[in-house]
């Protein structure tokens, strides 16, 4: 669908080419749609599109390879970082870049995206953080807050019970073959801007050969929050970036002179 | 005798809720009921439909594919479940909402207007209960009364105080269809 | 993909609508049920989420796992200490499951697994279906054995067998699996729930409760002789005649006079149930039988009603895979005719009588001869 | 400030409320009067007065990349006229 | 448990002393393996081992993954890209890949998966077993599918097979398991190797190569609607019977004579020769079949075979699993007997000779009636 | 076997009751021998025999259970972190050990450990980094340095394809629910009797129910390395030293009050 | 034809690679063979045995429970497979590390002082050479010839300068079964 | 410094050779001539002149825990001789 510019006017800003037209499955307000947004317009700006295959998770952006206009496949839960490693290890010049939930990478696919980072494997990871299981309806995530309700913690998280939440990107900044590892948030326009720089670096890294890059995203889940939209990204705000600061967690040295 | 019921509509409108309702109603009513719920891959938004089957022998499928009556709350679902309902069976219509009128001549069509009716009575989110009290008045399969005691029964219990409100809708939708005669 | 989020259950024991996957939860907490590890997954969910509030409130344990192998690995641990311990997954989350079963049951360990099956292969989808039933009766894990398998056509049911599938597992040593599919979890009916049991304290003799005045206790698979693992093996063997001696069960209706036997288990069985009733009243002379245990196969009733019946009509969620047991069972004796959907569909009475219709017919063609 | 102005998909919009909250102008409303296809009552641009600048952001936050944003074309970079 | 490390390969085609898991390494590479990922387990590892030098030393992709779980999956990415791809894995590794492999099952992907089988269940043993056989050939992985299954009996054949495979795997976009066993992956036997074949840089139209100047292409396993899914499980089904029809593949011996058919495949099958040699030399009307393709199993063969011969011996490492093809294959027209050795104990040709004798002689008691 | 100590001697060294007395089947020079002497004296030093259940892995040390006279199960590979979740939980007044190699506990076993971690698991993890697959014949462990030769890197590690080690004591000790982590070696006496203090303290920790514990022990494989045991240990001090730090990574403040 | 052979000793010992040069040696012969080890849980010490398997037809099974020779290097090896051999087969037994002797009187003993006669040569390392130089003095089945030169096409190419070592080692072996007469 | 003695378990000692290495008073030696059940060669004792302090530093690194280390009972710690 081309959108005809009003008399006088030009074209500010339209869907990137990256994401493909069709509708996306998300709840109202999710921002999982800001990233892909995101992500679909860093690949555009970088000329990535034709190059890129993406690796799609099992979660809520189970079907992120209907939304993006790439080659895509879809990983078993958890397991994108080793499916992507088979892809990048067989086509070397293509652009792979997997997006994951919380609970698919730091629940079930914990030791293959430490692996993956470790390996210093040339992909790039947009990780959306919602402190929740999504897609199965709202059950705690290993990055659920201390405290916070879920279908599966109906009382609150008990750290007594299921310890504290992992910080991934701090963990996965331990590891030699991360070259760019940090952590952003989507719960304002002067944040989205920044997690965008954060993925156009991520892809030039993977492009410069320089390791694993990571960007990880905090993501609203207005639906299991039961919140409405804006409240959930004041809670991002409010509740999430304490627990998560928004910082670089590892930029190597050859990153810094892309 | 058994009967089958397809609510559906968006999330958000009740529909599984309404279903239920029917069902606890249909259990105390001493007869054998089945419940099941199916959704599409959105969380949130997107169509949503449950299956209510009653009877008095065993039931063995709690799905069917032509449902004897379909209970729908939107555009989508109307134009799903329009050409699937058996021969001589019923379509409701939250008629607020749908604008399109069945053009089978061979089902019966209910036209309740739930969501406007509900405002009425206070709130659009007992347009599922304005519409059972249509549909229980128009197929008395189940007394209104066991209606009301299952809510009052199966209501969690921080919503007890919308035990009133629901009452109301009840009446209001069987007083809309006893209204058309 | 949303879940209903307002099913609860009442303290009482009297009839109440429940959904599948909430009974068995219910139902496996009042039978004893001390640990429960899992992971979430689609259509089995809530059994997951409603032992997360009752078991703390019980001040049993619950734990969300990180994964399906941690899950089963954790039930691992806990079984070696003699705990009544259960886990549930689907279809994709039990094929993660495999090696830690096959651990489980090379250490003839009691669990109760909950398998509530969906559209496979792959991710496939979460409609209900029965496309497992290989891998939970032949091959729930490398090696030489067998689970018992349990196949529930109802919520009442559901309940029923959680609380028999705890006893077998003990009374065996023997891992159980509950082999549901995603209709059994997501429907709602009425049911009523077994007593509350507290969970009982005492330790089996072969538990690890810390060697304490006594020698210690070893939990392990391992045989590194032939000659021992091979008596193992036969230990295994030997115990699972015992089982297919005692334990094969199903339900049966109309096969005094049958001509033509409907054999379906879980969802299929019982929509089969109204295929059935359907045709005995256009007057054909068909029986149903529905098996309860998937493993022990009810092989020997089915090969008695075999001499007196003259065809079977298999009726699965898959592409045909029980069938293979019936067509062992009956030996040849009758022709064995199979109807089947896949990938989440679920069959509906009319199809399956008109299955019924057309294999009656082909039998009474046949029958003069 | 440059004049601009937006297009909303009412189709794609799913109601999501994000936009009038971050729009600097607070000209966008969500319109409950109507339903889309989808069930979800969409944005709409409510902007009389002409006090939309194009900045775009609006754009950054929306989830469904609902809205098309355009701006006035500064007279620097508009095509001589012809004659 | 320590592995030989001087076991070696020449650059000739010409006979050599092959051990069975660096002659199917050697034969992959030869046959223009592109990708290897793998994870170490006895008695499986020379074949990871000798890919770690040799993949290397050609240019080629090897990568030792974290786990079995990743190894699938790395597989799975490598096969989406078109790449001719293996892994190779011993019964508790496969377990593990079980998932993987129903998700590769579900996006129709060529792979090739050499399992060696060990004793189970559990950890069990090193030894050479059988027991997954039903985990193979059933249910690699949850929902309705089965690779095609190739059993070597040789070192020679091990190497054939393995080039077999991947023409198999691409010519149906299926998946190919080699079930070899712990004595044909610890064995040398003289042995040739096929010629060495570059990789082949063309890739099929399904595979992920960018979406550069062509509409975007995706590998998925996902069917959300019934409908669809059961399409797709319809085009399983539909290759499944192209495949039965096309590829049961099987060696005989003594077969045109025998009142006995002697059955086995890998080292049984093997080792079942010697015996019914000793049985023809005892004058016994003995013949054998070794299945060479488990799945499809050589059902029609077999069937016919059981025409005009009187009974059949299985002989398995395992409690008895494949007996069961045999018994859905003759459909009761014969008795189908089994010898069995289980927990990694490879039975013997005179252990072999004696059952044939037993079920001989009661054949020929039967006989005269 | 009691030996008579003689004449006007007293007893100042024997075999802990911890160990069983059967003889071991790992190779000559085996550190894992020493490990299992270190954990066998500091479980009799703190009377915890009885009560101690035991997790082995799935490596050399497969047999652990044998060795120790305590209750003990054999975990599948690298899973033991999640079977002593099972058994800590259902059996809290236990003292619950695993014993891990490296291919165990840093490879396929990388989402246990540090789910366990991260939950807080009050379990005791003894963890032997000997840079290599034990039982399977001498494969890369992702532990395993650059440039070491291994049957499965036979011509050195090449960080390039396999990517750097892991250091899994720097990575656990990210993780909130980790009490103490420390890493100690076996290559001489004095490091050996440090690596003893250390179980016992990670012991305490448990009994005091403070979280996580875990001692992570350099060891040699003289059989895989191909070299002898003296000269295995040299190899530990020379080269995995300076890679994996003798140090404390973390200790959290109740642990100091012990 | 059909001969069997067990080699059996400490991991060390050299067994494995003995029983691959025979196996080596026999496919030069044209024959048919197969070769197999067997290993305790010990990956250094503990026993290991390979076994080989020569004959003119194909071979069925690789391992034997009865072979017709065993060749044991150690004292557990002597213990295990003394009792196991076939009637009328050997045993050659490193005589220079079993003092034990041969107690059955159906089967023949072949006692060698490998080691010693091995140190004579130049190294402990090619006691198994010297056996296998003994063993097929007694027992013909292939000509010595052939296994030097498997020994020079198998010998891997750091190893080369052992070459002579060897030879001689299976010289001293023969010439001592020669010298019993 | 006080005088003590060790015994080595010859049966389990698998002649790793850390022993010798470690001891202060290098007196112990692996004796090449013998050869034990499991076809090693074991380390001994070799203290003519009584130089062993019973320091057990040789316990320390033993794997195989085959060292079992005595010390002489110090005066203090003797019981007074009866009478
Ligand atoms: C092996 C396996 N286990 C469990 C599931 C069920 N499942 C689907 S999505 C999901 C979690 C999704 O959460 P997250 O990764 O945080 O993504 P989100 O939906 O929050 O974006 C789970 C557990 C599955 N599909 N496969
Ligand atoms: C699922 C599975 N994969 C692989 C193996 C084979 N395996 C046994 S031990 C081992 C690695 C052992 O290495 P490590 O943990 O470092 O212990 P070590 O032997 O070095 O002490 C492997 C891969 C197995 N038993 N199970
Ligand atoms: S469930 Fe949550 S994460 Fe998933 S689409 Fe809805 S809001 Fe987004
Ligand atoms: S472009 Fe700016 S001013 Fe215009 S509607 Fe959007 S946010 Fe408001
Ligand atoms: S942000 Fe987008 S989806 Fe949300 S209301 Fe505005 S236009 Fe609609
Ligand atoms: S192989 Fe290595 S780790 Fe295993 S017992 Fe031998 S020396 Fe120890
Ligand atoms: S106790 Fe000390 S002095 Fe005595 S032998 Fe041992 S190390 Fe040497
Ligand atoms: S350290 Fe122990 S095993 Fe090694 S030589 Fe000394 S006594 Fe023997
Ligand atoms: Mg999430
Ligand atoms: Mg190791």
């Amino acid at each position: 669908m081309t959108i005809q510019a009003p008399e006088g006017m030009e074209l500010i800003y339209s869907r990137p080419e990256s994401l493909a037209e069709m509708h996306t499955h998300y709840c109202p307000g999710c921002t999982h749609g800001i990233a892909h947004r995101l992500l679909g317009e860093a690949l555009d700006e970088l000329g990535m599109r034709e190059r890129t295959i993406l690796v799609a998770p099992v979660g809520c952006s189970v079907f992120a390879y209907n939304y993006f206009d790439t080659d895509a496949c879809e990983a078993a839960h958890g397991r994108a970082p080793a499916m992507a490693t088979g892809v990048k290890r067989t086509r070397p010049d293509n652009i792979v870049v997997t997006y994951q939930g919380d609970g698919d990478l730091a629940a079930i696919g914990t030791a293959e995206i430490i692996h993956a980072a470790a390996r210093g494997e040339q992909i790039t990871t947009i990780f959306i953080n919602n402190a929740i299981y999504g897609m199965t309806g709202g059950q705690m995530a290993p990055t659920t807050l201390p405290g916070q309700k879920t279908r599966s913690s109906p009382d609150g998280r008990d750290v007594e019970i299921a310890g504290f939440p992992i910080r991934m990107s701090e963990v996965l900044a331990t590891l030699p073959g991360a070259a760019y590892i940090v952590r952003r948030s989507m719960h304002d326009v002067k944040n989205i801007r920044k997690a965008k720089k954060a993925i156009i670096t991520a892809l030039k890294v993977q492009e410069a050969g320089l390791g694993f890059s990571m960007v990880e995203l905090l993501s609203s889940c207005p639906t299991n929050w039961g919140i409405q939209p804006n409240e959930a990204l004041q809670w991002i705000e409010e509740h999430m970036v304490p627990y998560y600061p928004l910082e670089d967690y590892k930029v190597i040295e050859a990153v810094k002179n892309l | 005798m058994q009967e089958e019921f397809v609510f559906s509509g968006f999330g958000g409108q009740g529909v599984m809720f309404l279903g239920q309702l029917l069902a606890y109603a249909a259990m105390d009513e001493g007869l054998e009921v089945t419940w099941i719920p199916s959704y599409g891959p959105e969380m949130r938004g997107g169509t949503a439909h449950c299956t209510v089957v009653i009877a008095d022998q065993p039931i063995g499928s709690p799905i069917v594919r032509n449902p004897k009556t379909a209970v729908v709350f939107n555009l989508p679902s109307f134009e799903k479940y329009e050409s699937l309902v058996k021969p001589d069976g019923l379509i409701a219509i939250n008629s607020a909402l749908i604008e399109d009128k069945c053009t089978r001549t061979d089902i019966n069509a209910l036209e309740v207007p739930a969501t406007s009716l509900a405002e009425e009575v206070g709130s659009v989110r007992v347009a599922n209960i304005v519409m059972l009290g249509a549909l229980l008045t128009a197929l008395p399969v189940i007394p209104i009364e066991r209606v009301k005691a299952a809510l009052e029964g199966h209501l969690p219990k921080h919503r007890r105080n919308l035990l009133e409100i629901n009452f109301s809708a009840l009446a209001r939708g069987a007083e809309y269809v006893n209204a058309m005669g | 993909m949303p879940v209903d989020k307002d099913v609860g259950v009442n303290d009482t024991m009297a009839k109440q609508m429940l959904k599948g996957n909430i009974a068995i939860a219910e139902a496996a907490l009042r039978a004893g049920l001390e640990a429960y590890f899992g992971y979430p997954i689609t259509p089995q969910t809530e059994l997951l989420e409603h032992l997360s509030k009752r078991m703390v409130d019980e001040g049993r344990v619950f734990l969300q796992a990180e994964s399906e192998v941690a899950a089963i690995n954790m039930v691992y641990g806990a079984a070696s200490t003699g705990a009544r311990v259960m886990t549930s997954s689907s279809s994709p989350g039990i094929s993660l499951m495999q090696e830690g079963m096959s651990y489980i049951a090379g250490s003839e360990l009691p669990v109760v697994i909950v398998d509530v099956m969906r559209g496979g292969p792959g991710l496939g989808n979460i409609l209900p279906a029965q496309g497992d039933y290989f891998q939970v009766t032949r091959s729930a894990g490398h090696g030489d054995f067998h689970p018992i398998v349990l196949a529930p056509a109802s919520v009442q049911e559901a309940i029923d067998f959680t609380v028999l599938a705890f006893d077998l597992a003990e009374k065996y040593r023997h891992m159980v699996i509950i082999a549901a599919d995603g209709q059994i979890g997501q429907m709602m009916e009425p049911a009523e729930l077994p007593e509350m049991k507290p969970i009982n304290k005492v330790r089996p003799d072969w538990a690890l409760t810390g060697a304490n005045g006594r020698g210690k206790r070893i939990i392990t698979s391992i045989y590194l002789s032939g000659e021992e693992m091979e008596t193992f093996n036969q230990k295994i063997q030997d115990r699972l005649v015992e089982i297919k001696l005692n334990e094969q069960r199903w339900a049966e209706l109309y096969t005094d006079d049958c001509v033509l036997l409907v054999i379906g288990y879980g969802t299929a069985g019982r929509i089969a149930r109204s295929a059935v009733e359907a045709a005995r009243e256009k007057g054909l002379k068909v029986g149903l039988l529905r098996p309860q245990t998937l493993y022990p196969f009810p092989d020997d009733r089915i090969s008695e009603l075999a001499d007196y019946t003259e065809g079977c009509l298999v009726v699965e969620m898959n592409a045909g895979q029980m069938v293979d047991d019936v067509r062992l069972a009956v030996g040849g004796q009758i022709p064995v005719s199979f109807y089947g959907r896949m990938g989440g569909i679920v069959p509906l009475p009319d199809e399956i009588l008109e299955a019924i219709e057309d294999t009656y017919e082909k039998l009474t063609i046949h029958t003069p001869k | 400030m440059a004049r601009g102005t937006i297009i909303i998909d009412q189709d794609r919009c799913k109601g999501c409320g994000l936009c009038p909250e971050v729009c600097p102008k607070q000209i966008i409303v969500m319109e409950e009067t109507l339903l889309n296809a989808k069930g979800y009552h969409p944005a709409v641009l409510a902007d009389p007065d002409g006090e939309c600048t194009g900045c775009a952001i609006c754009a950054v936050i929306c989830p469904d990349i609902c809205i098309t944003v355009f701006r006035e074309i500064p007279d620097k970079k508009r095509a001589p006229a012809p004659a």
